[in-house]
């Protein structure tokens, strides 16, 4: 075993072991359940008397801690195998370094009890994914991609320092326990910039629109594995973050908070499934998908905040129990996805679904483990994406009744883009899993593609349980969420939540609706005889034969003839026209007919228009303003000597 | 609420012999106000015999996916039945989810159909889902919202409970919202089940197919199994539109009296609907397909006007 | 005693390789030198806080090391040891190929020396006119060593140095005049009254106001310009770049703070003397400057020295920005600071000498970029100290920086704290951008992998050690220098 | 107790002082280098006289040193040097500053007038001579403006010697017995290794771009 190859086993090991460790730690102290009082204490000795490296695991960062430590396991354990593709072209021990790295200072982020090392452990996750994203650092687009990452999450790191210190300079302390509540010390405009600085801080992190630009260049160029812990870990520190502030700190919300929060949520989550309809870079697709799981996280939060407001704790602790659900759910189902695409990346060495297809005969594992993602983000039943977005649904509706304000209308408004964004969710999925796993494959690459490597499939499989286990046993699922909603918003609401022993789902009532996937699930195989039986009698005597599919009597069908990954998304394209603003230009040579091109050559780019409207431009006067300051040091004795003087003489005149 | 077997198996055995005598209602109906005599009202029956009796040819490109397709149409239109209520107001599988949960069943069955249509390789197929996955994105938010305003209105999202609040006193029949809520959920009820003005199920030519052009590579039991789906699916949105709008007849407890009752009031209502549908389809051309969305989104606007209006009307 | 010999030791060091003939004995000389200053320096330290708080004096007064005299020893102990390693194979290499000639090498090491003593005397004498003659004695024995390299373009940043440093030293000592003036007659003394600081501070109430405030400008404009802050940095950039590196090295580890530490003996004594917030909103308001000037010119910089430079600027000005706040968090920040970044800039000046002498060119875009290919060790050190010095963790720099800004919103200087979390965050994406475009690529079409020699590993990482050292670990005693040193700069010792 | 002022001699420090302001005029308005050097040397030579005058009066000895020390450094040695430089390196006599004569005569005038704004609410500690602050300041302002206003590197290296002219002005003028000895003896000697330093420089450029227009040194920007 040579030596790179050893470390990288070694690394990702360990990664696999503290993975496991943490999840096991995080069970723990959130199956002793909300009465147990958190663990805490100091990490190491401080330096400097102020700075103080505490830790502290209550049900919010135990609740983060396992969805970090879940997927850290589960991607490690795919990286062992993943790796190897690297032997000998770069050092993949250096992978395993700076992904070690990033899974500790995730974890130390999200257990952090002080500002300090709080934020020494945002920024060093920052330092450490810019080092796996540019990873590959040979291609351009790669580069760029991480200085795009970089320099958005330090302008996160910013804002969310201003912030921390907004709320230092109320405190005077450190520690987040100083912190609790201090909202109600500072004046009412101070509480809103704060507000509004962590929203734009975290938001970044967590990639809501319009803050989400780097979220798609960044997950698609980096590693599969990397691309997966980001799109699954990273930017839901985003959402710790969010929620410990809004829920803990920050004291009781004025409406506009909540309003703000789901507007950005629903949003984000419409935008991000149209644009990732858009896309035929499966990475990018995946990317554009986190964005607008984000929102709907987001509308769990803004549901939640808005009940904070409107004085109904027990809805809040409902809706946030949903945004948490969601949380944890796409941690699973978008690893998995990432994980899968990483499979087929790796075996087609193409980004691109237009040169796939036909691979679930040719790695059928990897497309069932894609397909049980891709329904599962669908919010399909029974899995877990459509639990925990029924459980926004829900919250959604009963928030209706929750006040007699006009502002009501928003939930159930919020609700419809829910709805529609789901419905997008499955077309894209229909277009990503057919496209690239089914019907014929597109290219050479696919055509002799292989199966993933054993660990890489072991990886997955363990997210795939994750997402059935979570889809299968919400109930048992919420009991653990009791922690977080009794220390967020005083209540405890698992046992409203569970019916029939827990077989069934209820939303806090019988009467407000009750959904029970595991029932489906049963009922489905109590059915399934049903078509059997009619087999058994009428069709004994049936044959089946392979035949080629039918062709409209021309010789045979080339992959040229199905349906492409632009061609499927074309109606959406033409309906949302006036968004998306596709840049066509057509090409055909014919004889005497343009009806009866000899040859057609057809290219459709989308931009988006957030980088075309408001990025682009403002790079571009930065640079041009940062060229007209620069003519001041033009290099002339005398001018330099020139400022001197002036400003002795201002100082004379005015310093006197 | 409870889960009694009995019902269970009745509403089952009741989705199942029923729904392919609307299909066939509906073909005669629309025959006979085309002034042909079209076919027999028991024809579906034959065509499913039929089906389930012929071989099969499965494509040599189609993977384990296509199988897959037909038997989760089944399954998924026949749990979605059961969590509707028919004959009472107490849909059997109640307990197991309402409104959300039906949509989403519905959802999972036309996710695997439209892969089933782009496993085989073929163009047609391709275009049939895309377009099929189109549509739906725009129906069921729209759907999604008419139930949101009945479901606001009754405080729950279970439909039995629906239909047990609408039955209370108090409750208007003819509250405009839920008069604009009806029209949004009847023309995605055009579009769910196939019906012109958005597609033509009696068409042969492939281009202008929508659902029919996914399931060109089925055959045989498989395309029973499909077909079979397609009419429980019809008849269990045929079934909602009736029901939770004009909750008339529906017994909040079972017995057989009741279930005999409601099963007249079902057929009465059904065939009702089944007659709009049928003038709809016979006084209406196909649209274009890129003037569905407009329709649907008609029907969206709708519903958010219904669901404004109840906001506005309480 | 021990001031004594941590004045003559440079002094004679520099003597002694006026008349050394083999070039090992300069060299070993230069180092061993350097060495035995840092070594001093320590025992300095030792011995300020061993008679807590109260200053050691030597020759009558003449001498003086309080904390803050000793803080700045070691600075200079730390960084011309490491420059004095790393010039050993520099100079080899460049003698090598014949960038310079043997006359210039001998300068080089005749030179430095005196650098040093120059800047130690600044900070241990206590008159302040002596402190002026010292300056004078550093811009003098810098100036040749910019210029050593006699290219076109180090000729003009030489000349540019010299006379922008000059004109500022003739404003500098016009204001220590008039600093002295001002004790005149104030005193009630028939003699001649002391020049000495520590006197000047004890009846700093008595001093003249208006003569007092006349004074101040003329130094802050004078030792401001020496100091590199805005708008007098101009001759910054020209001459860190121009410089062979362990020159550029020792000019913006330590004399730019050398420069500010004059300034703050006057700031110190304004303050005493006018009790009112002028010369703190003054540093504030230059130091802010600096910071907002030095973002744009990072952002589109073509070179790395003077991309480096840039950022030299940026970081005097947070510390200039950090004592106006003049809150105790704020202060020892600032020192903090000075010591971090003391131990960062150097590494990259090395680096960017290594890239000089394999690519001969700083220019990016001729470099290319792939550096972590070409040349491994260096691009890693380089990156290091980069993450360093544009404050981000595990290195201290982002530590004292959030001090600082933490501090200062804690003295309600909010809006100070946001400015300058503004400019750091122009200057990193500017660094990030450039750095990256630097290591990051394909690196083909470079040279042949460099040759690594020991000296140049140990001259980089020797000093990056040392800061991870002092990030991870701040030693009590080192604290406590530190905070007597902010207790003098804030009057309140 | 502050030593009583012997009136004569404060009038002439005043009148000294002004002369020597008035020189500082003359040289910018003066085209000629050579003749700059000798305003110079004179110049310096009215400021030994002033701490002669100041060492005499008041029987400072270590003031007389210092004129002493002036004269040679700054009335002979400088001069010299200078003059030898500017025949080494052979440059045209003609002086062309940015500003014209007028211009710049206006410019002088107004600073002249700041300096004494500036200085007006010090005057009254001026012991030795009236308006010597003023004085000063205005020697260094107009010095400072010399140095802009001139092209030729010797041209800057005289204006900066006129400022330290200023600044020493203030030195004996306004401390009552100059500044202690080793300062002052630093001071100069500092100021001579400077003009040597800036005479090798001023040499090299001379040779590597054969022009003394500093103005053309702009390869180094932004």
């Amino acid at each position: 075993m040579r030596r790179p190859q050893l470390a990288a086993a070694l690394s990702f090991g360990a990664a696999a072991l503290s993975g496991l460790i943490g999840l096991l730690a995080a069970l723990l102290c959130l199956g002793n359940g909300p009465s147990a009082p958190p663990w805490h204490g100091e990490l190491i000795p401080s330096l400097i008397p102020y700075i103080r490296f505490s830790a502290r695991l209550d049900g919010l960062g135990a609740f983060f801690l396992m969805l970090v430590s879940l997927l850290g396991c589960a991607i490690s354990i795919y990286s062992l195998d993943y790796t190897k593709a690297y032997l000998g072209r770069k050092n993949a021990g250096v992978l395993g370094a700076f992904f070690n790295a990033l899974l500790l200072v995730t974890t130390l982020a999200v257990v952090a009890d002080n500002i300090w090392l709080f934020l020494i452990a945002w920024e060093l996750m920052a330092l450490t994914a810019y080092c796996l994203v540019s990873f590959e650092h040979e291609q351009p687009e790669t580069r760029q991609a991480g200085v795009l990452f970089f320099i958005m999450s330090h302008i996160d790191a910013g804002c969310i320092i201003l912030g921390f210190l907004l709320l230092f300079q109320a405190s005077g302390d450190f520690s987040f326990d100083s912190l609790r509540d201090v909202g109600a010390k500072m004046s009412a405009g101070k509480r809103d910039a704060a507000f509004v600085l962590f929203l734009l801080g975290f938001g970044i992190k967590a990639g809501v629109v319009p803050l989400h630009i780097w979220l798609p260049a960044a997950h698609p160029v980096a590693p599969s594995n990397v691309s997966a812990l980001m799109s699954g870990v990273l930017i839901k520190t985003g959402i710790y973050g969010l929620t410990r502030v809004c829920f803990e700190f920050l004291g009781p919300p004025p409406l506009w908070w909540g309003v703000t929060v789901l507007a950005v949520g629903t949003v984000s989550a419409v935008l991000g499934v149209l644009y990732a309809l858009m896309e035929h870079d499966l990475k990018r697709l995946l990317a554009y998908h986190s964005i607008e799981n984000i929102g709907i996280i987001l509308m769990g939060l803004g549901a939640a905040l808005l009940f904070q407001f409107f004085g109904h704790p027990v809805l809040a602790a409902f809706s946030l129990v949903a945004g948490m659900y969601h949380t944890i759910n796409h941690a699973a189902f978008k690893g998995l996805l990432f994980l899968g695409a990483g499979a087929v990346v790796h075996s087609t060495h193409t980004r691109n679904m237009e040169e796939m297809g036909g691979l679930a005969k040719r790695m059928p594992e990897t497309a069932f483990y894609f397909l049980i993602g891709a329904v599962a983000i669908s919010a399909l039943p029974p899995l877990n994406g459509f639990v925990s977005e029924w459980l926004t649904y829900q919250a959604l509706l009963q928030g209706f009744g929750a006040s007699d304000s006009l502002w009501r209308l928003v939930f159930p408004l919020s609700g419809a883009m829910l709805a529609l964004t789901g419905a997008l969710a499955a077309a894209c999925f229909v277009k990503a899993f057919g496209i690239t796993f089914l019907a014929q494959p597109r290219s050479d690459a696919a055509r002799n593609a292989r199966e993933a490597a054993p660990s890489m499939r072991i990886g997955m499989a363990l997210l795939t349980a994750a997402c059935l286990l979570l889809g299968f046993f919400p109930t048992t699922f919420v009991r653990l969420l009791d922690p977080l909603t009794q220390q967020l918003t005083g209540q405890q609401i698992s046992a409203q939540l569970s019916l029939n022993s827990g077989l069934v789902l209820a939303s806090l009532s019988e009467k407000a609706g009750t959904v029970s996937t595991l029932g489906m699930v049963l009922m489905g195989l109590c059915l399934l005889p049903i078509p059997f039986a009619l087999w058994l009698v009428l069709a004994r005597k049936a044959k089946t034969r392979r035949g080629p599919t039918w062709d409209c009597g021309q010789r045979g069908l080339t992959p040229q003839m199905e349906y492409t990954a632009t061609g499927f998304s074309k109606p959406i394209r033409m309906i949302f026209k006036a968004l998306f603003r596709p840049r066509r230009d057509t090409q055909r040579e014919y004889d005497f007919s343009p009806y009866f091109a000899t040859n057609i050559r057809f290219e459709s780019h989308i931009e988006e228009v957030f980088v075309k409207r408001l990025y682009r431009p403002l790079r571009i006067s930065i640079v041009r303003v940062s060229r007209k300051i620069r003519a001041l040091q033009a290099g002339s004795i005398h001018a330099y000597l020139l400022y001197i003087f002036i400003t002795l003489l201002l100082l004379l005149i005015f310093a006197l | 609420m409870s889960l009694d077997p009995t019902s269970f198996i009745a509403q089952t055995v009741l989705l199942l012999l029923l729904s392919p005598l609307l299909s066939g209602f509906i073909k005669k109906a629309k025959a006979r106000l085309q002034n042909r005599r079209g076919p027999p009202l028991w024809q579906t029956y034959f065509d499913l015999l039929k089906f389930l009796r012929k071989d099969m040819v499965i494509s040599e490109h189609a993977s384990w996916v296509f199988p897959l397709a037909p038997h989760l149409m089944f399954l998924t239109s026949l749990a979605a039945g059961l969590l509707v209520p028919m004959v009472t107001a107490q849909a059997p599988m109640g307990l197991f989810g309402g409104a959300l949960a039906l949509v989403g069943l519905l959802a999972l069955g036309r996710f695997f159909l439209a892969l089933g249509g782009l496993d085989p390789a073929s163009a047609f197929g391709g275009m049939g889902s895309s377009r099929e996955m189109t549509l739906s994105a725009i129906a069921e938010p729209a759907m999604m919202l008419a139930i949101f305003t009945l479901a606001i209105s009754a405080g729950s999202t279970n439909l039995g409970q629906i239909v047990l609040a609408s039955q209370q006193p108090g409750w208007k029949f003819l509250d405009p919202s839920h008069a604009l809520a009806f029209i949004a959920m009847f023309i995605v009820l055009l579009a769910e089940t196939g019906r012109l003005p958005v597609d033509n199920p009696a068409t042969h030519l492939e281009l202008t197919m929508i659902h029919e052009a996914m399931l060109l590579e089925y055959s045989g039991r498989y395309l029973a199994l499909i077909e079979w789906g397609a009419s429980i699916k019809q008849m269990v949105l045929m079934t909602l539109l009736a029901n939770i709008f004009f909750p008339v007849g529906l017994a909040a407890k079972t017995s057989a009296a009741t279930f005999g009752l409601g099963l007249l009031y079902l057929t009465a209502k059904l065939i009702l609907l089944g007659g709009v549908v049928v003038v709809v389809e016979t006084t209406n051309a196909k649209m274009r397909l890129f003037r569905v969305p407009d329709l649907l989104s008609v029907a969206f606007i709708l519903a958010m006007l219904a669901l404004v209006s109840t906001f506005l009307f309480r | 005693m021990l001031l004594t010999s941590i004045l003559c030791l440079p002094l004679a060091v520099g003597l002694a390789c006026l008349f050394a003939r083999p070039r090992k004995v300069l060299e070993f000389l230069n180092v061993a030198g350097c060495g035995v200053v840092l070594g001093l320096a320590v025992q300095l330290c030792r011995a300020v806080l061993a008679n807590n708080g109260a200053a050691v004096t030597a020759w009558g007064e003449f001498l003086r090391a309080d904390a803050l005299s000793a803080w700045m020893t070691l600075l200079i102990g730390i960084v011309s040891l490491a420059s004095s390693i790393y010039a050993v194979p520099y100079f080899r290499r460049d003698l090598a190929e014949g960038i310079v000639t043997e006359r210039r090498f001998r300068q080089f090491y005749v030179l430095s020396p005196f650098f040093t003593f120059g800047m130690v005397l600044v900070v241990l004498a206590n008159s302040l006119g002596v402190m002026w003659i010292a300056v004078e004695a550093v811009a003098l024995s810098s100036v040749l060593l910019v210029a050593l390299y006699n290219r076109r373009t180090s000729l003009e940043a030489a000349w540019k140095y010299v006379i922008l440093g000059g004109l500022g030293l003739v404003l500098a000592l016009f204001g220590t005049i008039l600093t002295y003036a001002a004790a005149i007659g104030k005193t009630g003394e028939a003699t001649m009254p002391s020049f000495n600081w520590s006197r000047l501070l004890a009846q700093a109430p008595q001093l003249d106001h208006h003569l007092m405030t006349l004074a101040f400008v003329f130094v802050l404009v004078g030792y401001g310009t020496k100091a590199g802050l805005a708008p007098m940095h101009t001759w910054l950039p020209d001459a860190h770049s121009e410089a062979p590196s362990p020159t550029s090295a020792m000019l913006s580890g330590v004399s730019l703070k050398i420069a500010i530490y004059a300034l703050l003996r006057f700031h110190i004594l304004a303050t005493a003397c006018l009790g009112s917030g002028l010369t703190r909103n003054l540093l504030l308001g230059f130091g802010l400057g600096s910071m907002l000037l030095a973002g744009p010119f990072i952002l589109v910089q073509k070179n790395l020295k003077r991309m480096l430079a840039y950022s030299s600027l940026e970081h005097v000005g947070l510390i200039c920005a950090a004592i106006g706040m003049n809150a105790p968090l704020t202060v020892f920040g600032a020192l903090l600071h000075m010591g971090y970044h003391s131990l960062a800039k150097p590494v990259l000046f090395f680096a960017a000498g290594n890239i000089q002498q394999q690519y001969h060119t700083l220019d990016f875009r001729r470099i290319g970029g792939g550096l972590a290919r070409t040349m491994p060790v260096t691009a890693l050190l380089l990156g290091l100290a980069a993450v360093a010095v544009s404050g981000l963790p595990p290195f201290g720099l982002f530590v004292s920086e959030l001090t600082v800004i933490s501090a200062g919103f804690t003295a309600h200087y909010v809006w100070v704290g946001i400015i300058m979390l503004a400019a750091l965050i122009v200057v990193f994406c500017g660094l990030l951008n450039k750095i990256a475009g630097l290591l990051l690529g394909k690196g083909d079409g470079g040279p042949a992998r460099e040759s690594v020699s020991a000296g140049r590993v140990l001259a980089m990482s020797l000093p990056l050690g040392t800061l991870l050292l002092f990030s991870a670990w701040l030693p009590g005693s080192l604290r406590q220098l530190m905070e007597q040193a902010s207790g003098i700069i804030r009057g309140t010792p | 107790m502050i030593p009583s002022v012997i009136p004569t001699a404060s009038n002439l420090i005043t009148l000294l002082a002004s002369a020597m302001l008035v020189l500082q005029l003359l040289l910018a308005v003066q085209s000629m280098l050579i003749t700059n050097i000798r305003l110079f040397a004179l110049q310096s030579l009215l400021l030994a006289a002033i701490a002669g005058v100041v060492g005499y009066a008041y029987g400072a000895w270590h003031v007389l040193v210092l004129a002493v020390l002036t004269v040679l450094g700054k009335v002979i040695f400088l001069p010299w040097r200078l003059q030898q430089l500017v025949r080494q390196i052979k440059i045209e006599q003609e002086i062309r500053p940015f500003v014209n004569m007028s211009a710049s005569m206006l410019i002088c005038g107004a600073l002249t007038v700041l300096a004494h704004v500036v200085a007006r609410p010090i005057t009254s500690l001026e012991r030795l001579g009236s308006n010597t602050l003023a004085v000063a300041i205005a020697l260094v302002l107009t010095g400072f403006f010399l140095m802009i206003n001139r092209r030729k590197a010797v041209t800057q290296v005289l204006a900066i010697l006129t400022m330290e002219n200023g600044v020493m002005l203030a030195a004996i003028a306004l401390t009552t017995y100059g500044m202690p000895l080793v300062v002052e003896i630093g001071i100069l000697f500092d100021v001579v290794v400077a003009v040597m330093v800036l005479g090798i420089l001023v040499f090299r450029i001379r040779e590597t771009f054969s022009s003394m227009d500093v103005s053309k040194l702009n390869e180094l920007k932004w």
